[in-house]
């Protein structure tokens, strides 16, 4: 964030306790103090406001950042980014775009309970006119950021809200590495199946996978890092050699982008399957604040393992 | 006086094309020609005209879904205007978005909302925009009396109010909102007693004067110019027409509307006009120039061809070749 | 609704025009005129507000119907929606129930553009705590309308805009049936293809099955009628007589009921197969106010032909 | 004399009891016994108390994530509230809502929601039930000053205003919305300027004095309890910890927290009670009473069961048996 907004200063950033308070989640450390008070916005309670604002500064020219708290509080502005981020550009024939990030954690922390805990992928990944990423790697959500930023359309930017803590490798400044929206990645090359997963279920998926070598199944693992658009091929071109398929994801079972993908992979390559494709969600309820309870309503290692043999007929 | 005059004709003018454009979009609905939801601006053409008055071509305004008036206010032609409402590809908005979703940025005017309350924040986007890149442009935002209930209405303007935006909050108040009458959906009476918990100014006024229309707004733009932020205006007015073309407007009597009528913005003109020495002949002269354009347009909207597969698919996203402007010359 | 108000008097209306204007679609007709305006409630424009204050009065006991003049404008009430309404029996341990009725037209009218034709289905079957309704017919609208209605929690009812016009037989009063919620209907019976659909392409589907069988196909139609819970059984039995289905629907593409009803299948029946599965679906745009361009990104009889020979290999 | 006298030292352990849990739910959470958001209501204590006074068993109470102080007040054991905190299956949620979702309607608390704005519809829900059972209950929200510019907020006002509900709103002032103090994040600083757009009645006060709330609330709840409408109340607090408890509240000096803490609530009360004659031991052995329930409470909930799978399971839908009562006895 910070390498592009000094490279424009359209770009401003706008949320709740963004500036004075460094953010909520100390993402937005020290913007403040390089960009001022112009630039770095903090925000009264009032999403659907200044969800607005974003997109109305974005239709005139600006390149609005805007953070929600947490994409829970996105309901709120729900009506904007539907009715207004996607579909200014196509209802204006092309006469105003919007380039626009809406950014924030998604997915369970722990034990926020159920108003607090959403993986919003569904609700925003149905819409046309927006781009969604949900990056799992510091490097992925580095580059996917600028590639959001450059952008002419609105992006729906997920964070996983569990991986703030985890680091990992980032490009240098000077790099300025952009990463594709679109484009999936083979996070774990192998031979037995394919586990397509994104945001934080590609660790417990990673995990799960290195249990299952140990049992002989060497798994695959696409990390979609776009959801809108699909990168279908790369799950095609993986899902041919293995035959076999699971998708791991934080949502509720019900639609979202677990089963387009499942749609997509039947309609393309079901000659290719050698069993049906399961999934491994999260389970169907409203998240529950004790923790014995929650651990089980996320995906876990060990219905992962279970889905992968189950694939691979050896229960 | 005679700029007076002058001034006076031209905004007769402005006001005559739209009650005539409004007249021929409504034949043109009955015919079949047009399609979807069709609300008219017919009786509240003063605000329309006099608010553009007060506007440089660069400001920002932006409308609900009964917006034909006030494009064509800001210059949107009328043949691309109607050209729009028969979903033709030369259509202000190529047929894409028909009657509720007029935009002409090229003309200032950012558009007509479907969703009650919504573009208040868009509005105070561009004031932000402006203020933000020190541009000494205004953003008007009008929207109607029903509006002022939704939490959008609500976000918008208490940022607008706590940012001190360079913006005009306009509520038409044509004392229905669809079938209902103002009394059995607001708890108070006067709109405005809502700015003081927005922290801007406010002002209240009968709207069916084009002069004083203009002249009330223009005050407040000319304080939103010069950074003493928003202003929250109530303008009474009234539809003559129904909320859209399928509604019969059964709620009110006919008593009522024409008690109305003796106050139609383009007759109180007219009288004025008068006294101030113009002749029939004067006014007839224009308004057959009005004619003819209004015939011409719904002729090009006749003839034009249809709106196009291929345009729809290409604005669904933008293309993305952005490339940063050089630093500090945005 | 006429009929179940008269049997409870803690069955409310509330919504924009439902009183004196009868109905923006006039299907409140009469009501206020029996009830009176304290149970048939006009609202000022605040869907937030008044399904806020129809949840809040279901919590204490009332079972309100709330009606949204069109689904387009629930999304400034989508926050109410998915995070009290269906979360509220959970959230208090099943202290509190919310039997409410969420109704209105969903769905594309002619030409009414952009942000007033959306099908809604999408966003609101992902949640876990609603029940989501989608009747075709007159008969199932009634009969599912009174289950919805005695229900003990909230439903969404999607009605459909443009068929509101369609007349077809009706019981009569005193019959009382009732369709539960989750019970999908064979509408068509056929032994080449399934078709599994509902809402207005039901419509659609019977016509384009019409023309199926000139050419020697017999589709079977499957009318889900209940969109939260699916009846998969009812399809899966279907489909493992016919091997072959395609699904068609008003929503966009990406995911979706028909995506979550294509993932059921391939689970649960990919060895009935005889060819993948194939969507017929509303285009993946906002939708255009030209009728010609409206015209072709609604499901067309001539896509659901195509795509009906096309699992029959066919083409 | 003696019976304000008794009547104070009640309020006083009202208040010492929600004080001394909220002390002891910090501990847990230091010690990783309780897990999410903890928001403490340290420093209000007088608002939730002296609200609860003026109200009856079947009136409505709606709170924020904040929402401990509340619900005991308003009966809710410390047992239950400490086991939900633990996320045990005898908390008043059954372990399911934590921290920011207590619900407890046997004791007349409607619960503690996530979502700023949402619940004032809520209440105003509960509200119309109240006025169209004509029940004669009132219903009373609470809500931070944080959520006056969000729309739920404005929309949930304006239904209240407009159909005179039997509804009070309370707004705890307490300076902060997280790191952020009102004057950034509103456009006004007397919140109840904003009462004369819903057409309600208002009042502002300050907060640390628990009789002047209970007198000055209890004027409200009369108010709509024989159909004046609603109120808004803005009352003046302050919390002396943080938002939540990953919060160091860097924002604010100590010097700020330390003047402020002149003003405890309960300090002030126990200087009212020494002024009406009470003792040092009076006080002593009602504080011991408290410090031993609160005790109890902490062991009840560390050796309480785990919540439990199957309830929550069973708990996503309700069972839907419902049968018509007969016709008019609702
Ligand atoms: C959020 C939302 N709810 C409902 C509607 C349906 N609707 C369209 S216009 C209208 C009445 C608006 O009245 P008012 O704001 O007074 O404007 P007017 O039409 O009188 O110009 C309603 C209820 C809508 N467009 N958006
Ligand atoms: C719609 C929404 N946006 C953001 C948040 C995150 N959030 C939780 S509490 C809070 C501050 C609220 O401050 P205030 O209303 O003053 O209440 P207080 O915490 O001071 O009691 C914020 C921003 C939220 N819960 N809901
Ligand atoms: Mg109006
Ligand atoms: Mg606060």
């Amino acid at each position: 964030m910070l390498e592009e907004m000094r490279l424009d200063e359209n770009i401003v950033l706008m949320g709740e306790e963004v500036g004075y308070y460094q953010g909520a989640y100390k993402v937005t450390q020290g913007l403040l103090e390089e960009f001022g008070s112009d630039r770095v916005v903090d925000t009264p309670i009032a999403e659907a406001g200044f969800a607005g604002i974003g997109i109305g500064a974005a239709m005139v020219g600006l390149r609005p950042i805007i953070e929600f708290m947490t994409w829970n509080f996105s309901f709120v502005a729900f009506d904007q980014i539907v009715q207004n981020a996607a579909k200014l550009y196509q209802m204006s024939a092309g006469q105003l775009q919007v380039p626009i990030v809406f950014r924030g954690p998604n997915g369970a922390a722990k034990q926020v309970s159920s108003q607090h805990s959403h993986a919003v992928e569904a609700f925003y990944t149905h819409v046309p006119g927006l781009w969604v990423c949900a990056p799992a790697t510091p490097r992925d959500a580095k580059g996917l950021l600028k590639a959001a930023i450059r952008d002419n359309n609105p992006v729906i930017f997920l964070e996983g809200e569990t991986l703030y803590g985890i680091k990992g490798e980032v490009p240098e400044v000077e790099e300025d590495e952009i990463i594709p929206i679109g484009k999936a990645a083979v996070a774990r090359e192998g031979t037995d199946a394919t586990i397509v997963t994104w945001g934080s279920p590609y660790y417990t998926s990673l995990a799960a996978a290195e249990r299952l070598a140990g049992a002989g199944i060497e798994c695959e693992i696409i990390d979609m890092r776009s959801l809108r658009p699909l990168d279908m091929e790369t799950v095609l071109q993986s899902v041919r050699k293995t035959n076999r398929c699971v998708v791991v994801h934080e949502h509720w079972p019900y639609a979202g982008p677990g089963a387009e993908i499942v749609d997509g992979i039947q309609r393309d390559a079901m000659d290719h399957l050698d069993a049906p494709i399961l999934r491994v969600t999260g389970q169907d309820v409203p998240m529950p604040y004790a923790t014995n309870l929650e651990e089980n309503v996320l995906p876990t290692e060990a219905r992962v393992e279970e889905a992968v043999k189950q694939v691979c007929y050896r229960q | 006086m005679a700029a007076q005059k002058d001034t006076l004709l031209a905004r007769y003018k402005d006001m005559f094309r739209i009650r005539r454009f409004e007249e021929e979009a409504a034949r043109g609905y009955a015919k079949g020609k047009i399609g979807g939801f069709l609300h008219l601006y017919i009786g509240q053409e003063s605000i329309a005209v006099g608010a553009s008055a007060t506007l440089k071509p660069d400001d920002y305004v932006f409308q609900t879904y009964r917006d034909h008036g006030t494009a064509i206010a800001r210059g949107t032609s009328t043949r691309a205007a109607m050209a729009e409402l028969y979903g033709k590809d030369p259509g202000i908005s190529r047929g894409l978005g028909g009657s509720m979703h007029f935009f002409d940025p090229a003309n200032g005017f950012y558009g007509g909302y479907g969703i009650i309350g919504g573009h208040v924040a868009l509005a105070a986007g561009a004031a932000f925009k402006s203020k933000y890149k020190k541009e000494g442009t205004v953003s008007m935002c009008f929207f109607g009396e029903g509006a002022t209930n939704i939490g959008g209405f609500h976000e918008g303007a208490s940022l607008a109010g706590l940012w001190k935006l360079p913006m005009v909050l306009v509520c038409e108040n044509n004392t229905y909102a669809m079938g209902t009458p103002f009394s059995r959906t607001s708890p108070v009476e006067d709109i405005t007693k809502k700015a003081a918990g927005y922290g801007m100014a406010s002002d209240r006024f009968d709207g069916h004067d084009v002069q004083e229309v203009e002249a009330r707004i223009g005050a407040a733009v000319e304080l939103a110019r010069s950074g003493g932020g928003p202003t929250l205006i109530e303008i009474l007015t009234y539809r003559f027409r129904g909320h859209s073309m399928s509604d019969p407007g059964k709620y009110r009597t006919s008593q009522e509307v024409e008690e109305r009528k003796k106050r139609d913005p383009l007759k109180v003109t007219k009288t004025q006009l008068e006294s101030l020495g113009c002749s029939e002949d004067e006014i007839l002269a224009l308004e057959n120039q009005v004619e003819e354009e209004i015939a011409d347009a719904v002729q090009f909207a006749e003839e034009a061809p249809p709106a196009r597969h291929d345009v729809m698919e290409r604005s669904v996203y933008a293309p993305s070749n952005y490339v940063y402007p050089p630093v500090g010359q945005p």
